[in-house]
Parts: structure tokens; C-alpha cells; sequence
């Protein structure tokens, strides 16, 4: 029988892709490690050990050829975007559990790569900031603001061994999207809270240059046409729209929109998280509309409810609505009038 | 005390009397199920379900008598869809049933004495001839239910597979060297 | 006005009626296999839903009173057997399919914990009729949002390689938690 | 060349490799010894043989006609004798042997009388009827009969009549080869064609990968005084697709399972206009088209190849294969399919033949699973999810494949083109509309069963009724005898003659009810007459037997 012989020169195949989102993580990894310190990369060795070993473990068991399938990249990319979204100098066993949920609940469990309904990377952030909220919210210090910047071995030391050496305070700081909800819970006026040198230019110190980074990442998958326009631009939009109106609604209790965009995962999630094809809606109406619920649940999430960013649960909740999305976004059909299927 | 029963049965008389409106006013009079049941069943009209054909089948299932998997013929996929309509989970063919290739009846000619037994067997007159006369099979018209083998006196009678070829030659499940699919 | 939909919104999407008080499971896992029918199931479920929790608010006021409120378990589920017995009728007649589909959930509306739980917790909260009707229709509304976007999820569900132990109910069960997980980002949303 | 063009969705951009046999001129064929011309050469019905072993033929002469509405005739390929009618090797996916009628060449290639039709003067129904029984069908690939697309319908006009001369397929170039050297032929039949469908204006569409045969035709065009617009199209993989040619030239697109007729739009292929041509100005039946024969062998090339030829002669005709060939194409890359035996003839269908190599077409890389990113969705000319296809095809959900319109998938292959997971699409697809089909046959079975054997009931219900009937009134009859008494000589008269009478009625019902030979079509009665004389026969040579051993 005939395969269709003529597809051996896609421009990117799979694995591939993986690899290319990978190298579009590189700068923001870089700004990090020059703001924050070297913690990060910690994190990130460790997750993609964990999530690699659980992939290895999951295909052994369901007797799946190991080569192959670990060489498609895709626990790697797990792994990085679970590690940036978590706390820098967690403890060890946090992104054990994280990497547990994310390859083998969220990812194995419904079949593997591409049969996934949820991000696993974000299953793993909720289930981890639903049950460990308190070292779920101690992150890095920016360098200039900290009192001490951990080396390497140091990181090393506070992933493993615990806080015995350091006091948490002198390298810890809420960070700004948390800070904000307190300082206003408590009452002090918005202007007041924005200017603490916490915040940075916008979105916070550190913060806005990873961001931005993230930003100029998924500007080269957009010019490598890895990723399409729709989901990233949506995102952003509904979220600078949405806190544009919730300022104006009430200037003293809401940040802008720039804040909103700079701070927290929102770059992140807009050009590495939500485009993920897998979990996303993927009709050109569906994931404009997917994002679009995105980015407005993430600013709601963020002003009104209890936890610090809203990002990793507006693009879970996104996840579940995708497939009915997409069930009633079918794209009309060559010589027909459309319709849903 | 007296208020509380005097509440409830007032409150059971309304509402009785809107359910006896209601059950006359929505009254169904037939059963469309059965047409649909009996729409997805092969026809064969074999009787392997023991039920005396595929309509008797299909009532017993409307009305929850007879399990889905009992048409060897309809095989998996028949269950399946009868699943589908019923909004049940598909299950494996009952015990002692299993799917056949299509195949059709042939009468050798050379043994056939003309007793017009396996006419008065067929259930959908797909054997012609008459007393004396050698009988014929209409292939196109045969199901394939065997119900014309264990009449026939002289066993002239068999079963032939039907072969596939170029017009009635199916694409196949494209296969996958690495990637296990999941078995059917 | 506001409070009105704040009431609305926070019945459906923050309190959500199987998402957070985690009630109505049964029919939404049985039927939720197909995208039509739990579309159905919804319908109906609002149908009642909204009917008992102002049925219910009425009975509440105006006919037990402070006095009879130990009735109102019992002249609850007498209320919602009856509306939802006249549903069953009117779909037989109506869809017969849909009626076959929904085969024993349908009567089981009746005792779905939700539609008893809503009209008891709206008496409870001691919201007015208009708060009762939207209540009762807050929660049919959520109720059917999940519905409908779990039978969207299984769906897809239905063709994906899911290792063997976990097919079927058990990867729906575990669909529902990570929905549940999803839907806890909304928490303090609305007090 | 003023024509605004609308660009399609979708679409890719396969490697050429059209310089490889586009270069060299149509080459034809040497006489064979063997010709095998397969019955069935597209959808519709096969055509009916009407020769016979031993027969001797003449070229041209017509050997199959046409068997219903979609059917045309076959016809001798050459002169010689009729070997017979035989199962074997055919261009099929399915590598399934199929009937051929094989012909033996008396090496003298004499061939019938031919007869110019007169197509001017003809009632439009008769020459179209002439056009079925000379053969003509489509060469673009679908090999529908062209009679059937030649008829202007209802509406008694079809405004645009586009000649498809894209030739979109990679490595293919019969199309280019015959519009550069046969251009005025191609523009002749496309003005009988024109006419029979009172066309107001003819629009050629070539891919711009192209410009010398859109030189050729414009000369001819200006020659024959024919207006005719040549259109330059972008190359773009399907462009040479009926729906997709026609929507880039005219911007309409042919309704969903419909025909680009409803549009007011008839798509011919530029092959199939030259065999018009031959038809109507020589009376030549399609006994030959242009194949061309590419890949990995001596010499690529066109020829102009007798229907029947094997594809091992054509192969061995262009420099044969060279070393290390990995296996045939029929058709192109795209859309074709591997071809198992090389003894198979070619048919009306066969455009190209490939020999493969893997440096040319190395072997597909295993299949990653599915991440639904769209690229398959984005290069889709007929604007579908192919991946939401794959995802119930693969799960065997055929009711939801449909539900995203699997039989509007053009089965082009751009999806599986572009996949990253390198996933064989176009397979899944073609699979489950088969099964589609097979499951609709099926239902078509069961509900004719269902009839036959509700028909079954009513007839046994009915002989049933009959007889408890005839005994109600004997017994009636009885009692009143009993009543009467038995005295009454006219009353016992009366009753020996009914009695008589039902008993004559009994034993004619006996005789008639196990019968069941009524309104039988002839060719079964045929059968029943056959078998019976065989019988007959073994009968009696049985007895001769007999008496001989006595």
C-alpha cells in the first residue's frame, strides 16, 4: 500500500518542533540566570531529569519503543515550562511531584504525546499550588533587590537540603502579582504599591526583562511559523483589554495593563503554554476565541481570586472548553455553506 | 398536625391531576426504537439471536428482553452501534456466538433432487426452482443464514466464502511500524 | 440588577453546582458520552431544575411556612418527582431517542442530590423568588456547561490511546478531578 | 490574459521533477505479441465483453460495450485472435486480479473501417450515444465516460467549458508533451466540445511551469481563429483538481457533492479533448493515450501507448529500470499507488508510470503520534481538519470522520505532505471512506433482505389464509349436506362436483405452492434451463453407461 511517499521534506518534523521551542526558551532562561541568579537552572535540570525518568518508566511499562519516543523532545519541553513556572530553589521533591503529575497523570494516563486534554505542565503547576501554596510562593529575589544572591552550589544546597544555612528572607520576596494582592487586601492605595522598587518599570524588577525575553522567543516561532499568530495575540489582547477596563473601572484597586502583561507568566503562557496545539482549540476562530477566554480568565483570575496568577488555571479552564470550541468552530468546508459537524 | 396532612394532600391531588393531563396530552402510541434497532441488524434473518428473525430481535431489545450482542452476523461493529444508539457500553459477542465471513449458500447441482425443502427454509426466497426441478441460489439475494443446510435430505448444500475483488476491495487500516494503535 | 448576576455568575461558574459542591455526579458521568445527549440531559435537568426552585420557594412561603419546615424534604421531592415525571413525558413524546439515551437518568432527575440540593439551599439562603428561579437556573446552567464540555472532552476522549486499565469510567473520573482542579482557580472569585 | 485568478486555500509545492522526460518528444510504441485490455477501466459498470475466445479481431473493433448509464465500450487494441477472458494482473491498488480480454497480434495491425462522424450534422443524443461507443472517457484520471459530461443537461447550456491542462502532479508530463506538439488537435475538440455543450467561451488553465505548451496552444488558437483564453495559472499543487482548477479560473466553487455542472461549469482534460478530436474527425475509438514513463529508468520519456499494453514493456520501452529500482508508481507521487505486478496492462487511467528508487523516494520515516498542529489543516485545498479526520478514522468512528466531511477530501495528499508527524493521512482517509462505502452496500443488502423476507411472511400468511379457508367452506359445505339430508339426489349431485372441484383446487394449489419460478429475470430462467440440461445430460450418459456395462 501506498504511504504518501512525498512527505519527507516537511520543514520541521516533530521533533524538531520540540527542539525549536526549546531554543526559543534560551534567552528568557539567560535573563533569568543574570537577575535572579543561577537557581533557576537547578530547577530546570532536575525537572527535566524527573520528567525524562518518568517518560522512561511510563513507555517501559506500556511497552513503547523507549528510542523513539524519548527522542521526540516533548518531556524535555514538559519539563522546562513546569520549571519556569514554579518557584526558582524549590525544594527537590516539589518538582518530583510536579514532574509526576505532568508526564504521567496529565500526559500518559489519557495515551500519551498528542492525546493529552490538558497541559500538562499547568496540571502539575495547579496541583502543586493547590497543595503547596506556602513553597509554592517563595520565589527568587530579584539579584538587585536580594540581600544575598545564592551561587550554584548554593542552589544546589537549598534544593536538596533545605533552608538550614540561609534565612529564606535574605534571598526570597513574594512575587510582585502576590505582593500587590496583599499590600491591597491590606488597603494601601495602588500608587503606593507601584512604586516600591519590587515592581520594577512595570511588571516588576527582573520579571519584565524575562518577560520580554519570552516575548522576542515567541517572536522567532512566529517567524519560524511554528506557532500561529491567533493564540499569542489573543492572549495578550484579551489581557491588556480586560485590565484596561478593570483599571478604569477602578484605578485604585487594579494594576494596568502593561503590569498585567509584563508580570507573572502572561508571556510565557501566551507564546509557550496556551499554543500548545495539543490542548489548545485549533480552528484559526476556535483558538482566537480559546486565547481570547484565556487571557480575560487570567486577569479575573489574578484581581479577584485567591491565587497570585491566574495564568496556569485560565488556560486549564481554556483546556476543558477547547474541544466543544472546536466541536462549534469548524471552518466552512470547500463548496459548502459551513456548518458544525 | 392536621395542617401538615391536609398540605400534602392537597399538593398530591394538583400534581396528580397534572400528571394524568400530561400522560394524555404526550400519550406515544408506537415505539419508533424498534425501526431503528431493526435498521442497524444485518437482516439475515438467521435466527442465530434465538429470536424467529431480526424484526422479533429487535423488539426484544426496545424493550430491554435481549442483550445487544447476541447477532453473530451484525459482529462487533453491529454491537457497537447498537451500543451507540442505546447509550450503552459495547460488549463482546455472547457466548457460543461468533462472526463469520460473509458467505453464501451454493447447491451442487449434481446432488440436488429437487425436494423444495431449502425453498420453504429460505426467509428471503433467495432459492428458486420448483418440485422435481433442479433449485438455484440467487447469490445477490442470499444472506448467508445457513437455515437452507440442515433441511436439505442430501446435504448438497454448502457454504462458500465470499472473496473480495477489485469492486468490492477495501482500503486497509493504514499500518504503523512503531506506533501501536490501539487493538480492536 | 448587579447582585442579580453576580448570583447568576457565581451559581454557575464559581459555586458550580458539580464542580465545587461536587453534587449531580451520577448523571454526569453516565451521560456524558455523547455531545447530543448530555446537551439533552442538560436541558432537561434546567427544565426541572429551574421549575423546582421556584416551585419550591412558593411551597416554602406560602404553604409550609415556619411552622411545616420539617416538610420540606418530603414536599420537596414530591414537587420535583412530579415536574420531572411530566419532563419524561413531554421528551417521549417529543424525542424518543433522546428519551431512550437518557434511559434511567432521566427518571433519576428525581433524585439527582442536585436537583433536591438547589431548591433546599436556595430555601436555606433564604433568597427571594426571583433569587430562587435564578438560583435553580445558576446552577441547571452550570450544571449543563460541564456536562456539555465533559461529553466534548470524552469525545476526543473516545479515540485516544488510554492505557487499558484506565479506560472508560476510571480516565472520567480522572478527567473530572483535573476539571475540578481547573475550576478551583475561580475560588474566592465571589464570596 | 486579463483573467483575474483566485488563488485556493491550501496547497503545496512538491518537487518538480518535470525537465526529467519533458524534454524529449512523444515516442510510440512498437507492436507487441500480447495486449491484455482490462473490462474494467472506471467507476460505473464494467463494460460487457462482446467477443469471445477464438474470435479474431480487427484494431479498433469494438470488444466491450458499454453496460448501463456509466459505462463506455473497449475496443481491440490491435488486430489478432481473442485468447480469452481472463482474471489477471491489473493497475490497481488492491493488486486483485480482474477480468482482461487478451488478444494475441497477428503482427498486421489491420484495423476496421473508421468513420469520420459527422458531428455538425448529428442529432446531439446519437452522437453522444457514438462517443460511448467509441470508448471515450476521461484521461485526467477519474476516466469518467465522456458522453455523459458532454450532455449541456436540463438547462440545454453550459456556459464555461474549462480544458484542464494544469498537469499539477509532480514528474508527470503527458499532458505538456501533447499540448506542445498536438496543440491544434487538443483546440479542435475542444470547439466540437464547445458546441455539444453550447459553451460561451473556453478557458485553458496551464500551470505557468509550463509557458511553451501555453505557446503552442495561443499559435494554434490564432490559427484556427478559436477563441480560446489561455490561462496561466501559479503552480500549486492541486491546482489541476476539477474543483480547485475551476475556482482558481472563474472564483465558484462546485457545491459540496455536487458537479461543477451546477455552476455552470464542464472540466475536460486536454487529453481527453484530442481524443474527441481523433474520434470525431477520423472515427478513431480511444485505443491509445500518451503515458509518461519517468524515475528511475534508462530514458524518461512519453509515449503514446495502445490500452492493454503491459507495464513491464512500457518500462523496459524507456531504457528500462535502472539498478537498484525499488518498486513502480502508477500515476504520481501525490495521488498514485504502488503497482505490484508489471505484467499489468495499462488502462484509460494510467497517465504516468514511476519507477521508484530510494534515493528518489525513500522509504517514509515511522509515524509520530498526532499533535494536531494544524499544518495538515492549512495546506487542505478543500478546507478541511484533516487532522480532526485522522483522529476518528484512526478510532474507526466513521460516523464522526463524516460528520467533518470525509467525502469531501480530495485525497490529494497535501495533508500528508506537510505532516511533521509524518503520518500517512490520505491512507486513514481512503480507508474509511471504503469502509464507508462497504458499510452503505451492506445496509443496501439488508434492507433488500429485510423486503424479501417481509414479502417471505406475507406470502407464507397468505397460503396460510388460503387453505384455512377452503376448509371453512368444506366444512360448511358438509354441514349443510348433513342438514339436507342425503336423500336429495340434486343436493348429492351438487356436492360430488364441488367436492371434485376442491379437490381439483388442492391438488393444483400442491402443484403450484413449492414452485417458485415466477417473474424471474431471464438470465436466472437462462441458468435454470442450463443446469437443467446438464443435468439432463449426466443423466443420460449416466444411463448410456448403465447400458453399456450391462
Amino acid at each position: 500500500m501506498t504511504g504518501s511517499p512525498y512527505n519527507l521534506h516537511v520543514r520541521y518534523a516533530t521533533p524538531q518542533i520540540m527542539r525549536q521551542l526549546m531554543l526559543a526558551l534560551l534567552p528568557a532562561i539567560g535573563a533569568h540566570v543574570w537577575l535572579f541568579g543561577p537557581g533557576i537552572l537547578v530547577g530546570l535540570l532536575l525537572c527535566s531529569l524527573f520528567a525524562v525518568g518518568f517518560e522512561t518508566l511510563v513507555l517501559l511499562m506500556r511497552g513503547q519503543p523507549l528510542g523513539f519516543y524519548l527522542r521526540d523532545n516533548t518531556a524535555l519541553v514538559t519539563a522546562w515550562l513546569l520549571a519556569l513556572s514554579m518557584p526558582t530553589l524549590a525544594p527537590w521533591w516539589l518538582y518530583l511531584l510536579g514532574a509526576f503529575f505532568a508526564i504521567v497523570v496529565a500526559k500518559h494516563l489519557y495515551g500519551g504525546l498528542g492525546q493529552n486534554l490538558f497541559n500538562p505542565a499547568m496540571v502539575a503547576y495547579a496541583v502543586l499550588i493547590v497543595s503547596f501554596p506556602i513553597q509554592m510562593t517563595q520565589w527568587a529575589a530579584p539579584a538587585q533587590l536580594a540581600a544575598h544572591v545564592p551561587s550554584l552550589a548554593e542552589a544546589f544546597d537549598l534544593v536538596f537540603a533545605g533552608q538550614g544555612a540561609l534565612s529564606p528572607d535574605a534571598y526570597t520576596s513574594a512575587t510582585p502579582l502576590d505582593h500587590l494582592k496583599t499590600q491591597l487586601r491590606t488597603g494601601t492605595p495602588m500608587p503606593k504599591v507601584m512604586g516600591q522598587p519590587l515592581y520594577g518599570q512595570v511588571g516588576g524588577s527582573g520579571g519584565e526583562v524575562v518577560a520580554l525575553m519570552f516575548l522576542l522567543g515567541g517572536a522567532y516561532l512566529l517567524g519560524r511559523r511554528l506557532i500561529t499568530w491567533h493564540i499569542p495575540v489573543a492572549f495578550l489582547a484579551a489581557v491588556a483589554v480586560t485590565a484596561s477596563l478593570l483599571q478604569w473601572h477602578d484605578p485604585a484597586q487594579h494594576a494596568g495593563a502593561l503590569f498585567h502583561l509584563a508580570s507573572g507568566g502572561a508571556m510565557l503562557g501566551a507564546f509557550f503554554i496556551a499554543t500548545d496545539p495539543v490542548t489548545a482549540a485549533s480552528t484559526p476562530k476556535g483558538k482566537l476565541l480559546y486565547a481570547a477566554g484565556a487571557g480575560c480568565l487570567t486577569v479575573i483570575i489574578r484581581a479577584f481570586g485567591n491565587f497570585p496568577d491566574g495564568v496556569a488555571f485560565a488556560i486549564l479552564l481554556m483546556n476543558i472548553a477547547a474541544p466543544l470550541i472546536d466541536v462549534y468552530t469548524q471552518p466552512r468546508v470547500f463548496g459548502t455553506g459551513g456548518g458544525k459537524p | 398536625m392536621l395542617t401538615a396532612i391536609l398540605v400534602m394532600a392537597l399538593g398530591g391531588l394538583l400534581l396528580g391531576g397534572v400528571l394524568g393531563w400530561a400522560s394524555v396530552r404526550y400519550r406515544v402510541e408506537d415505539d419508533p426504537l424498534v425501526e431503528k434497532i431493526d435498521a442497524i441488524l444485518p437482516q439475515t434473518q438467521c435466527g442465530q439471536c434465538g429470536f424467529p428473525g431480526c424484526k422479533p430481535y429487535a423488539e426484544a431489545i426496545s424493550k430491554g428482553e435481549a442483550d445487544i450482542n447476541r447477532c453473530p452476523p451484525g459482529g462487533e461493529d453491529g454491537v457497537k452501534r447498537l451500543a451507540e444508539l442505546l447509550g450503552v457500553d459495547p460488549k463482546p459477542l455472547g457466548e457460543g456466538l461468533e462472526h463469520k465471513p460473509k458467505s453464501v449458500a451454493v447447491i451442487d447441482e449434481n446432488l440436488c433432487i429437487g425436494c423444495t425443502l431449502c425453498i420453504q427454509a429460505c426467509p428471503v426466497d433467495a432459492i428458486v426452482g420448483a418440485a422435481k426441478q433442479m433449485h438455484v441460489i440467487v447469490a445477490d439475494q442470499c444472506t448467508g443464514c445457513e437455515l437452507c443446510l440442515s433441511p436439505c435430505p442430501v446435504e448438497c448444500i454448502h457454504m462458500e466464502v465470499v472473496h473480495e475483488d477489485v469492486a468490492t476491495w477495501k482500503w486497509r487500516y493504514p499500518v504503523y511500524t512503531l506506533h501501536p494503535t490501539r487493538p480492536h | 440588577m448587579q447582585d442579580y448576576l453576580l448570583l447568576l455568575i457565581g451559581t454557575v461558574f464559581v459555586n458550580n453546582i458539580v464542580m465545587s459542591k461536587i453534587l449531580g455526579l451520577c448523571p454526569f458521568m453516565g451521560v456524558s458520552r455523547k455531545l447530543e445527549t448530555s446537551l439533552g440531559l442538560g436541558a432537561a435537568t434546567a427544565f426541572v431544575l429551574t421549575l423546582a426552585s421556584g416551585a419550591s420557594h412558593i411551597i416554602d412561603t406560602y404553604l409550609l411556612g415556619p411552622d411545616l419546615s420539617y416538610l420540606r424534604t418530603l414536599s420537596f421531592i414530591v414537587t420535583i418527582a412530579a415536574i420531572v415525571g411530566f419532563t419524561e413525558m413531554f421528551i417521549k413524546k417529543t424525542s424518543p431517542v433522546l428519551f431512550r439515551v437518557l434511559g434511567i437518568y432521566l427518571p433519576l432527575i428525581t433524585t439527582n442530590c442536585a436537583v433536591l440540593g438547589i431548591p433546599l439551599l436556595t430555601v436555606q439562603e433564604g433568597h427571594n423568588f426571583v433569587e430562587s428561579l435564578l438560583f435553580g437556573l445558576g446552577g441547571a446552567l452550570g450544571f449543563t456547561l460541564v456536562l456539555i464540555l465533559f461529553a466534548a472532552m470524552r469525545e476526543r476522549l473516545e479515540a485516544a490511546d488510554v492505557p487499558l486499565p484506565f479506560r472508560g469510567t476510571s480516565i472520567a473520573m480522572i478527567t473530572a478531578g483535573l476539571m475540578s482542579l481547573a475550576f478551583m482557580g475561580f475560588s474566592g472569585l465571589i464570596k | 490574459m486579463t483573467r483575474p485568478l483566485y488563488r485556493f486555500h491550501g496547497g503545496v509545492h512538491p518537487a518538480e521533477h518535470k525537465a526529467e522526460s519533458s524534454g524529449r518528444p512523444i515516442a510510440t510504441m512498437p507492436l507487441l505479441p500480447r495486449y491484455a485490455v482490462p473490462l474494467r477501466q472506471h467507476i460505473g459498470n464494467p463494460a460487457l465483453p462482446i467477443v469471445k475466445a477464438g474470435d479474431r479481431v480487427l484494431k479498433g473493433q469494438a470488444i466491450g460495450q458499454a453496460d448501463g448509464y456509466v459505462s463506455t465500450a473497449i475496443h481491440a487494441p490491435t488486430s489478432g485472435t481473442v485468447l480469452g477472458i481472463e482474471a489477471q494482473a491489473v493497475p490497481h491498488p488492491s493488486g486483485l486480479p480482474d477480468l482482461c480480454i487478451v488478444i494475441e497480434s497477428d503482427g498486421e495491425d489491420r484495423a476496421v473501417d473508421y468513420q469520420p462522424l459527422d458531428w455538425q450534422h448529428l442529432d446531439p443524443s446519437a452522437l453522444r450515444n457514438r462517443i460511448r461507443d467509441l470508448g471515450l472517457a476521461g484521461l485526467g484520471g477519474a476516466v469518467f465516460p465522456s458522453y455523459i459530461k458532454l450532455n449541456p443537461g436540463a438547462a440545454q447550456k453550459i456556459p464555461t467549458l474549462i480544458l484542464n491542462g494544469a498537469e499539477c502532479e509532480p514528474w508527470i508530463t503527458c499532458d505538456d508533451r501533447l499540448m506542445r506538439e498536438r496543440a491544434e488537435g487538443i483546440l479542435r475538440g475542444a470547439a466540437a466540445m464547445q458546441a455539444m455543450l453550447h459553451a460561451d467561451e473556453i478557458i485553458v488553465g496551464i500551470e505557468d511551469n509550463k509557458p511553451e505548451a501555453a505557446a503552442a496552444l495561443q499559435a494554434a488558437a490564432q490559427q484556427l481563429g478559436l477563441a480560446v483564453e489561455v490561462a496561466l495559472a501559479p503552480t500549486l499543487y492541486p491546482s489541476g483538481g476539477g474543483k480547485q482548477l475551476t475556482y482558481l479560473l472563474t472564483g465558484k466553487e462546485t457545491p459540496a457533492g455536487g458537479l461543477s455542472t451546477d455552476i455552470g461549469v464542464q472540466v475536460f482534460n486536454i487529453g481527453t479533448a484530442y481524443s474527441l478530436y481523433r474520434a470525431i474527425e477520423f472515427g478513431e475509438p480511444m485505443i491509445s493515450r500518451i503515458v509518461t514513463v519517468t524515475g528511475h529508468v534508462g530514458q524518461p520519456q512519453n509515449f503514446e501507448v495502445r490500452i492493454g499494453t503491459p507495464v513491464a514493456d512500457l518500462i523496459r520501452q524507456a531504457g528500462g529500470e535502472l539498478a537498484g529500482a525499488s518498486g513502480r508508481l502508477i500515476g504520481g507521487p501525490m495521488m498514485g499507488f504502488d503497482l505490484r505486478n508489471d505484467a499489468a496492462p495499462t488502462t484509460k487511467a494510467v497517465n504516468c508510470v514511476i519507477v521508484k528508487s530510494p534515493a528518489l523516494f525513500p522509504a517514509a520515516p515511522p509515524a509520530m503520534p498526532c499533535i494536531r498542529c494544524g499544518e495538515c489543516a492549512r495546506a487542505c485545498p478543500a478546507l478541511l481538519q484533516p487532522f480532526e479526520l485522522y483522529w476518528y478514522a484512526r478510532a474507526r468512528d466513521f460516523g464522526k470522520a463524516q460528520g467533518y466531511r470525509l467525502f469531501d477530501c480530495i485525497e490529494c495528499g497535501c495533508c500528508s505532505h506537510v505532516c511533521p508527524s509524518h503520518i500517512p493521512l490520505v491512507d486513514f482517509f481512503r480507508f474509511a471512506k471504503d469502509e464507508v462505502w462497504a458499510r452503505e452496500r451492506e445496509k443496501e443488502a439488508s434492507e433488500q433482505a429485510r423486503r424479501r423476507h417481509e414479502f417471505h411472511q406475507f406470502r407464507l400468511e397468505r397460503e396460510k389464509q388460503e387453505k384455512a379457508d377452503k376448509l371453512a367452506a368444506k366444512a360448511v359445505d358438509r354441514l349443510k349436506t348433513v342438514e339436507t339430508g342425503a336423500a336429495d339426489p340434486e343436493a348429492e349431485r351438487k356436492k360430488a362436483i364441488l367436492q371434485a372441484a376442491i379437490e381439483r383446487a388442492q391438488k393444483a394449489k400442491a402443484d403450484i405452492t413449492p414452485k417458485n419460478v415466477e417473474g424471474l429475470p431471464p438470465e436466472i430462467e437462462q441458468e435454470i434451463a442450463d443446469i437443467d440440461a446438464r443435468r439432463a445430460k449426466l443423466r443420460e450418459t449416466a444411463h448410456a453407461k448403465d447400458e453399456d456395462s450391462e
